[in-house]
């Protein structure tokens, strides 16, 4: 009967009250949502909830990384023998030989010395000569700016040998001299395309850091800059990620304001805050690689050897420069990632300073912590079950449910390719990839590949077959249900069906199969970095830890902590996915809808 | 639909069936009956064919079933009397005469004769081969030639032109191009090896597609060596069996060998460690530190180097400075003591010791690593690097997926960065991958190694003449080249070693290189095993081997030396298999102290 | 004594919702051969009162609880494990409402009914077979051998609700819980099983506890009905009496609801305003008074006992404070 | 259901042409070649390698010469035998007979290793497989066997300590990867309490460690589908029929729940017997076990092309029969499901 029909009918018409009943009626029917109601049932699930919080948990060491105050996850510190784990209270388990003095870890005082995270000029007391102490101390502090720290271990003679550092954070450099600058010693310049003669500029890199506050005087910068060989400025550089008490946009705007010349790109920590119009793509990679050099801390090895020189100069009694080392302590990440990674690591050095946590799950053989390697590790691991499990999942879930779904010819066309695909060695498929991503990136410097991005999309593109598999078998049967057929009747489109009414229904078994596939995923993520298709050391991801772990489990001597606390981290991690899984499975089983 | 219904109801008949069957599988396979000797090679062996063999698992497996013209000394590796008797060698070191012994049979009853050596060196050279080896056998006149020149498939030139000659029907002249002195070495190699030439005719005439197998099928090879073949199974084992026609067969111990193809190291271990294999030649590393107390493992120096080539086309790495800084940084000793820990030693040339009467040349450096440094830094500041100069690019350390190699690429990018603050890269790919990239250049810095296949430096040298084969570095010397050419026409040995060390020189100075360490052999045996000795090729005869009684076993404990060793349990060999009665080959060997090679730290 | 008797019965689940109380204090008891009609919308505790007779409520999270729930005096509550398994399907066997579910899709039509003879009776295969067939033949199934090896996907919604009914009849019980056995089926197969029913009845001598919603359904079977509501009986009489004059606002508004051929067909029929009430949350006083146009103060307060009325010959009982008033107004049609 | 079979085999034909073409133009073009070693060689000596075993020839041919059927080989004649007639199969020719026409795959010849320079890929394949399949039916029997007591154990009381503990070990049967569990094994089967050998291959007690090493992984997922088949079967209304019917609990379990609850499983077996085939790498690593596995990948990284296209074809066929069979089982299991519906 046609809408109109029921308008001007008085039999059909509802009076506002009446509909208000009605709604009401139908709301009070309808309860809630599905949503809300899963989101209730689950809340309701406790081993799924505590799994949950156990996996935001999981996920946010993982993610804030950088702030925890771990050991390197990288940083060498060469000795005969994996050392076993120890007690947060013990005391550190003597190192079975002698360091190399002021390179690697000491026995009292490893967690400093354990490199990474900081650059350090290192100067060697002898302990028991506290004149010399202070001497050296106020030397450094009057070369640096910074108080020392000073650490303690036994010599090899079995006396005791101060070892004094200069902890420097990562964005520390040598604080240029305001009145060095004018006289342009000690501005870096790096022509970075000089030899290309037209389009030649110069680099300059200053460090707008001010430690002591004291201002920051941009005529100074362009009286820098005139002297420059005369050249234009084209870029500018600072190495500081911020002007103490100073907003970036600040610092650009003094920049602007005091350079009598035009500047065309300028960096701060960094990033680019302004870019002009000349930009070249000279300019541009010149850029890139002064970027890359930041983080280096080369500037710093500048600083040792000034110490050096300055000691050798005029040496102070009982004080020796030992060396000076520096280390990002972790493999940078790119992007939002690197950026937010920075902020955190300085957050770590705020809260913690020089502290770090001890080898509470033991080291590897070249000494590195295993604990700050699984956390590390589950950054790798974490992204390639998610990127590979979600591109699997939306090729895979798409795929089989169009398949099953439409049937007839095209569902066994598409379950042959299925079929065909499945057989193709997948080594080869890896290799060609890994081999022409390689190839197109060294071609195209410009598309910035993101390889291990590409690796990871590559594993998905992998695993989604058996998924399209299972959904297509799932969809087949839900096909001639009377749900299905209503929608169809009621004139919805397959697309729309597909997703509002197979999809949510196959939920449940795709949610059980890829808490299955992450596992694997995240094993053979290991097994190809381990035919060298993969992540790329130092990183490591959990996978690699196992397998390395494996190595180790023999009849001789087996360095269990190598294999237990790597497949426990993964082992609850899937643990909790699985629980997790299987909750979400039931809460969003229509069928058990308020059941417990 | 009526098919269905009745598998339907077949079903569970069906897979109670199949499950059955394969228990009756199962069990059917009997149990092995354990070999007298089992040593795991490491690997399937590619092939039993020498002509065509390259690796060292292969040649263990060929010394096993063939013997060559001379064999070598188990522990000096000096030439003994093999198939030949006994041999000449001309004034101007050009000419070789070996006389056959007559004694010598195949496994199936033919003498051994200079026809099989004539047709088994012609079809060795032959291009139709395919001889990976070939270029072994160059020294000898027209051989070259014989190889490579071909035209339609074939050899252009007839076998006459190449410089071997039978000249009756026991003996044997070579005629060489130069000087080679090392050739009675590789009289000792085990591709120069003879095959039967009528058992390998009659398979060509029997299996004129397939003879190429089948001849090498264990029913149907014929040997000259201590043992025949029984039985071969991929990827698991080789059975081999005392070959009674063997002309020393007297002196050879075990009945029966086992030769294993088990590629992890743990399980090599494990097999060891059950007593159910007897020798292996690789341990985990990890173990490494456990096992050098022990009395069962003994490393001792192998003509071996592992080092970083540096492709000398890109910049930076086209400055001599920067390939020297490089070089200096490299944290030798921790990496030996630290990573590889087997008692390798830090290299600083590219000829590993044990050349004896080769002195060579060295890197040079100064008093201390911390001098080393300061050089390094120095240099890379010279070169325009650094504060106040260029940027250093990331330099990529290139190698072939292994463990070892990336924990030996982690250290070194370590200390680039520490010291130098140069950030390097690691790159990692899979083997072939890897080659493909190292040949064409496609590398910044790229780790290798090269074992000598004869002990002489040559072997080593002529890897970096310009433009060879295995140079892969892009860097060439005319120097270089005049020194290793003159070289090799040298007929003195001691000119001609002083003119290899010259050369060495010029390579160490130019650093297209950054030598690491030398190898050592890594080898785990029963104690109780005799006529195993640890030698600088890590070649091992299986005609000397057999098991010690107790009081040899004794008698070899008692001279260790002062460092106690832990002594392992060593399973009881079975009966009957303790020396042979005629010990003839033996006596010098057994008469060889056991060396022990310990390397310590700086002393 | 009666065949089935119950006293009291109570049926509660514990669910996180809080306690729903499915039924709450229904007596009734059955005779032989008798028909008993058990009307009620969705929910309110039929199904369950049923399940409850065959032992079936799932505990947890159900509680079963009775003055007495027996069978032939035996007490079912009491009965172990293994008695209560011998007593389904032999003593008391069950017809569910979807003939479409209720049969195992993967087992053929033979293997489901032979088993309940296997398992109660110990009799040969071949024998069970048979009487399967014959089983099947009763319910009048054409070709019953062949459908024997069929399985139910082959069957048409009728040929399957046989099925299950010869099922149910294959040990001639005493008690057959019929829930909602034509619900799912067409109006001229509905008749056709019913018909079924009542002459299965007749020739084994069945009692039948008809569980429905369709009152029609009920007038032509039943001897007796139960109208229950929110899980308590609200009134309980003769089929004739109920229909002629309900003394319950509910049975009234049940009757009203159901379309009539005779009279204005162009009447609006009268719906029974509002949803059943959520049992975990009953209100005080008549479960029913939220929607009943005849609501007293007292309701509110009080839960309105079962008032028996009638003759003895044919007794009724009602709860309702209104019910006299009720028989006036049922009188003029039903209109509530 | 011939006709299902039918339809099956002309797709079976289908997917391995494109299979063997894709697979030998992907391997073709990654980089390295069977005869690339640490010594790079003369480059005379390679090209009579390459010559040998025709890889100069351009790829279309080396593709048609390794399919066949047609033997290619120059120094062959073409299509006849040395008497002139037409030879359609080897066995045909008399012994010494110098000459075939027919080769290549088509003709049941998968061409030499160049890897096992010794050996044909049929001599290989022929060795490798029966050992392969034994350790697969083994594990997959170990597989079944715990993975559906468990599925079962743990579905029949959801929630309940059994049902917990049994899925917290099956989870951890697939977050630990089995060479981690194999290696443990080892070291407390063998070393601590010497019960099984080691590593190897012969008897039935060697077998036992790498079939339960293998089928670990999968009978924690057999567990899983299992499990969540059980539970939905359970709340079926057929279920309570049969409750009413007065059925014992084992036998509604047994006879009505598991053949649905089953289901699931049987749909995996397909893709867990290829994973076992192409999984037991590791597991053959470890125990030593001269099967199959080890092939998949080492083919690959050796670039014994002509082995690493035979295990793929094998690969294919294994995979696409057990799928059929799987099929074909699932249409006994389920009379509900129509072949014909394909």
């Amino acid at each position: 009967m046609a809408p109109t029909d029921i308008e001007g009918s008085s039999r059909w018409a509802l009076d506002e009250a009446e509909a208000k009943r009605l709604q009401k009626e139908a709301r009070q029917f309808k309860g809630e949502s599905l949503w809300t109601d899963a989101r209730r049932r689950l809340r309701r699930n406790r081993t799924a909830s505590f799994a949950m919080w156990f996996l935001v948990m999981f996920g946010g060491t993982s993610v804030l990384a950088p702030l925890l105050p771990l050991p390197s996850p990288k940083a060498l510190s060469l000795r005969d023998d994996a050392a076993p784990p120890e007690w947060p209270w013990a005391e550190p388990a003597p190192l079975p030989k002698p360091p190399a003095k002021g390179t690697a870890a000491t026995k009292a005082t490893r967690n400093l010395w354990n490199n990474g995270w900081r650059h350090r000029t290192t100067l060697v007391v002898d302990a028991a000569d506290t004149a010399a102490l202070e001497r050296a101390a106020s030397w450094a502090a009057d070369l640096t700016g910074r108080a020392p720290v000073v650490e303690v271990h036994a010599a090899g003679s079995g006396g005791l040998e101060g070892y004094l550092s200069v902890p420097m954070l990562r964005d520390d450099v040598p604080r240029v001299d305001y009145a060095e600058l004018s006289d342009g010693g000690s501005v870096n310049t790096w022509d970075v395309a000089a030899s290309e003669g037209r389009d030649a500029f110069s680099v300059i890199s200053l460090s707008l850091i001010d430690a002591e506050g004291e201002s920051f005087d941009p005529a100074l910068v362009s009286a820098a800059q005139a002297d420059v060989r005369g050249r234009r400025l084209r870029v500018l550089l600072s190495r500081a990620t911020s002007v103490e008490g100073r907003a970036a946009w600040l610092v650009e705007a003094e920049l602007r304001n005091g350079l009598a010349h035009p500047v065309d790109v300028i960096l701060v920590g960094g990033r680019i805050v302004s870019e002009g119009p000349g930009l070249t793509d000279a300019a541009r990679s010149g850029e890139q690689s002064a970027r890359a050099r930041l983080s280096e801390g080369i500037e710093h090895a500048d600083l040792g050897r000034r110490a050096a020189a300055s000691l050798a100069a005029a040496p102070i009694d009982g004080v020796r420069y030992a060396g000076t080392s520096y280390e990002d302590g972790y493999w940078p990440f790119t992007g939002l990632v690197g950026a937010l990674d920075d902020l955190l690591i300085e957050a770590r050095i705020a809260i913690f300073g020089s502290w770090q946590t001890g080898n509470w799950m033991g080291t590897d053989s070249k000494g590195r912590d295993l604990m700050s390697r699984i956390v590390w590790g589950s950054r790798t691991s974490i992204l390639v079950a998610l990127i590979a499990s979600a591109c699997s999942l939306l090729i895979g879930v798409l795929y089989g449910a169009f398949s099953g779904f439409v049937g007839g010819r095209v569902d066994n066309l598409m379950m042959r390719i299925v079929d065909i695909l499945y057989s193709i060695p997948f080594i080869f498929v890896v290799i060609f990839l890994i081999t022409m991503v390689q190839g197109l990136a060294e071609a195209r410097p410009d598309l910035e590949i993101d390889r291990e991005l590409v690796f990871f999309l590559v594993i998905g593109a992998i695993y989604w077959l058996t998924m399209a598999r299972v959904v297509r078998g799932q969809v087949l049967s839900l096909k001639n249900t009377e749900f299905i057929e209503a929608a169809r009747v009621m004139g919805a489109s397959t697309l729309r069906i597909l997703l509002t009414h197979v999809v949510p229904n196959v939920l449940s078994i795709v949610i059980v199969y890829l808490t299955l596939t992450i596992p694997a995923i995240m094993l053979f993520e290991a097994f190809l970095s381990f035919l060298g298709l993969g992540v790329e050391p130092p990183k490591v991801s959990w996978g690699l830890l196992a397998v390395d772990g494996t190595q180790v489990i023999n009849p001789i001597k087996s360095y269990w902590w190598l294999v237990v606390f790597p497949a426990l981290a993964m082992g609850s991690t899937l643990l909790a996915l699985n629980v997790l899984g299987d909750g979400l499975r039931d809460a969003l089983d229509p069928k058990m809808r308020g059941r417990s | 639909m009526a098919l269905q219904r009745v598998l339907r109801q077949f079903l569970p008949v069906l897979l109670l069936g199949a499950v059955l069957g394969a228990a009756v599988y199962a069990t059917r396979g009997a149990r092995l009956e354990p070999a007298d000797f089992v040593f795991n090679n490491g690997t399937e062996v590619q092939t039993l064919d020498p002509a065509t063999v390259t690796g060292v698992p292969e040649g263990r497996a060929i010394r096993m079933v063939y013997e060559g013209l001379l064999v070598s000394h188990p522990e000096t590796l000096a030439p003994l009397p093999g198939m030949a008797e006994r041999w000449e060698v001309s004034e101007d070191r050009l000419s070789y005469t070996f006389h056959l012994r007559r004694n010598a049979l195949w496994s199936n009853g033919d003498t051994v004769d200079a026809d099989d050596f004539m047709w088994s060196f012609e079809r060795f050279l032959d291009p139709r081969t395919a001889a990976e080896y070939a270029y072994m056998l160059w020294y000898v006149t027209g051989a070259r030639a014989f190889t490579t020149e071909v035209e339609d498939g074939r050899p252009r030139n007839s076998f006459d032109t190449v410089g071997i000659e039978r000249l009756d029907r026991w003996t044997l002249r070579f005629q060489l191009e130069a000087p080679c002195p090392f050739f009675l070495e590789l009289m000792a190699f085990y591709p120069m090896f003879p095959v039967c030439r009528r058992a390998i005719e009659d398979m060509q005439a029997r299996f004129p597609d397939t003879w190429e197998k089948e001849w090498l099928r264990p029913e149907n090879i014929v040997c000259n060596g201590p043992y025949t073949v029984k039985f071969r199974r991929v990827n698991d084992r080789i059975r081999f069996e005392k070959n009674p026609r063997y002309w020393d067969a007297d002196s050879v111990a075990f009945e029966t060998v086992d030769m294993l193809a088990a590629e992890s190291y743990t399980t090599s271990l494990n097999l060891y460690l059950t007593g159910e294999c007897h020798w292996i030649d690789v341990p985990p590393a990890n173990v490494i530190q456990e096992l050098r107390s022990r009395e069962d493992f003994d490393p001792i120096p192998y003509l071996g180097t592992y080092f970083y080539r540096v492709n000398v086309t890109r910049a930076p790495m086209d400055d001599k400075r920067v390939r020297r800084a490089l070089a200096l940084t490299i944290p030798r000793e921790d990496i030996v003591e630290t990573i590889t820990k087997a008692g390798q030693v830090p290299a600083y040339t590219l000829v590993p010791p044990g050349i004896a009467g080769y002195g060579g040349a060295s890197m040079p450096r100064n008093a201390t690593f911390e001098e080393d440094l300061a050089e390094a830094r120095r240099l890379i500041e010279d070169a325009g690097y650094g504060p106040g100069g260029k940027e250093f690019p990331t330099v990529e350390i290139h190698y072939n997926t292994s463990d070892a190699h990336r924990d030996i690429a982690e250290v070194i990018a370590d200390g680039w960065a520490k010291h130098l603050g140069i950030r390097a890269k690691l790159a990692n790919q899979e083997w072939k991958v890897y080659l493909d990239t190292q040949s064409n250049l496609g590398y910044d810095v790229s780790r290798s190694a090269w074992i000598g296949d004869y002990a002489d430096p040559n072997t080593f040298i002529d890897l970096f003449v310009t433009g060879g084969d295995n140079n892969k570095t892009g860097w060439g010397d005319p120097r270089y080249d005049a020194l290793v050419q003159a070289a090799n026409l040298e007929a003195d040995p001691v000119k001609r070693f002083e003119l290899m060390s010259e050369a060495e020189a010029v390579l160490m100075e130019e650093l297209p290189i950054l030598p690491i360490y030398y190898y050592v052999t890594q080898s785990t045996y029963s104690p109780r095993l005799g006529g195993y000795f640890a030698n600088v090729k890590d070649e091992h005869f299986p005609k000397f081997w057999y098991w010690m009684d107790d009081e040899e076993l004794a008698a070899k404990r008692a001279s260790y030396p002062a460092e106690n060793f832990e002594r392992v349990k060593t399973s009881g060999p079975p009966k009957g298999l303790y020396p042979p009665a005629d010990p003839r080959s033996r006596t010098d060997s057994k008469a060889g102290k056991r060396k022990v090679v310990r390397t310590t730290e700086g002393d | 004594m009666a065949l089935l008797d119950v006293r009291n019965l109570r049926v509660r689940f514990e669910t996180h919702h809080g306690v729903v109380r499915a039924v709450d204090g229904v007596s009734f008891s059955l005779e032989e051969g008798e028909t008993l009609g058990l009307v009620g919308e969705s929910g309110s505790g039929k199904s369950v009162t049923n399940l409850s007779l065959m032992g079936l409520v799932p505990q947890p999270p159900g509680v079963v609880e009775a003055d007495a729930l027996t069978l032939e005096g035996r007490s079912i509550l009491e009965m172990s494990d293994e008695e209560l398994r011998r007593v389904r399907g032999n003593e008391v066997s069950m017809i569910f409402q979807d003939p479409m579910t209720s049969l195992n899709p993967l087992l053929t039509i033979g293997r489901q009914l032979t088993e309940v003879l296997e398992v109660h009776e110990r009799v040969t295969r071949r024998e069970a077979r048979r009487r399967a067939a014959k089983g099947l033949d009763d319910v009048g199934i054409p070709e019953p051998e062949k459908r024997l090896d069929q399985y139910p996907h082959e069957l048409s919604g009728g040929m399957r609700q046989r099925v299950m009914i010869a099922m149910g009849l294959l040990c001639s019980p005493k008690v057959l819980l019929a829930d909602e056995p034509t619900t799912a089926l067409d109006v001229t197969i509905q008749a056709q099983i019913l018909e079924l029913m009542k002459s299965l009845q007749e020739s084994h001598g069945t009692a039948i506890v008809l569980v429905t919603h369709d009152l029609g359904v009920v007038a032509g079977m039943s001897d007796r009905v139960n109208v229950m509501y929110a899980g308590k009986l609200v009134e309980t009489a003769s089929a004739e009496a109920l229909f002629e004059s309900p003394r319950h606002p509910y049975t009234a508004g049940l009757l009203g609801s159901v379309p009539r051929l005779t009279g204005d067909t162009g009447a609006a029929l009268d719906s029974i305003p509002g949803s059943p009430p959520d049992l975990a949350a009953l209100p005080g006083g008549c479960a029913f008074r939220p929607r009943c146009g005849q609501a007293i103060d007292r309701c509110a307060s009080e839960v309105p006992p079962l008032h028996v009325l009638g003759s003895s010959s044919s007794p009724r009982r009602t709860a309702c404070f209104e019910h006299a008033r009720l028989g006036g107004a049922a009188a003029q049609g039903g209109d509530a | 259901m011939l006709r299902f079979l039918f339809r099956r085999l002309v797709w079976l034909a289908i997917t391995l042409l494109v299979v063997m073409s894709v697979s030998f133009f992907l391997m073709k073009n990654v980089p390295g070649g069977p005869f690339d070693g640490e010594r790079k060689l003369d480059a005379q000596i390679e090209a009579n390698i390459q010559k040998k075993y025709h890889l100069d020839w351009p790829l279309w041919r080396q593709f048609a010469h390794y399919v066949g059927p047609f033997n290619l080989d120059d120094e062959r004649a073409l299509l006849a035998s040395g008497d002139g007639g037409l030879v359609l199969w080897r066995s045909e020719l008399a012994e010494g007979e110098p000459t075939t026409a027919f080769g290549g795959v088509l003709a049941g010849d998968f061409g030499p290793s160049f890897r096992y320079k010794d050996f044909t890929v049929n001599d290989i394949l022929a060795q490798s497989l029966p050992i392969s399949m034994l350790l697969g039916v083994l594990s997959m029997m170990f597989a079944i066997a715990l993975g559906v007591s468990a599925g079962i154990a743990s579905a029949l009381r959801p929630g309940s300590g059994i049902d917990l503990s049994l899925r917290l070990a099956a989870t951890a049967g697939i977050a630990l990867p089995n060479f981690v569990i194999a290696s443990f094994l080892v070291i407390v089967l063998v070393f601590m309490l010497p019960l099984l050998p080691v590593a190897g291959w012969g008897t039935i007690r060697h077998m036992l460690l790498p079939g339960f090493c293998l089928g670990l992984v999968f009978a924690a997922y057999i567990a899983r589908l299992t499990r969540t088949g059980m539970l939905e079967t359970l709340s079926a209304d057929y279920i309570r029929t049969a409750h009413a019917k007065g059925l014992s609990s084992r036998t509604v379990v047994m006879r009505h729940a598991l053949k649905g609850g089953l289901l699931p499983v049987v749909s995996y077996l397909g893709p867990a017997t290829a994973g076992i085939l192409t999984g037991s790498l590791v597991i053959e690593r470890i125990f030593f076990i001269p099967g199959t596995g080890s092939h998949f990948i080492n083919a690959a990284t050796n670039r014994d092309y002509t082995l690493a296209m035979g295990v793929t074809i094998l690969f294919t066929v294994l995979v696409y029969v057990l799928n059929t069979v799987v099929d074909m089982a699932y249409t006994l299991l389920d009379p509900r499901i129509d072949l014909e519906d394909e």
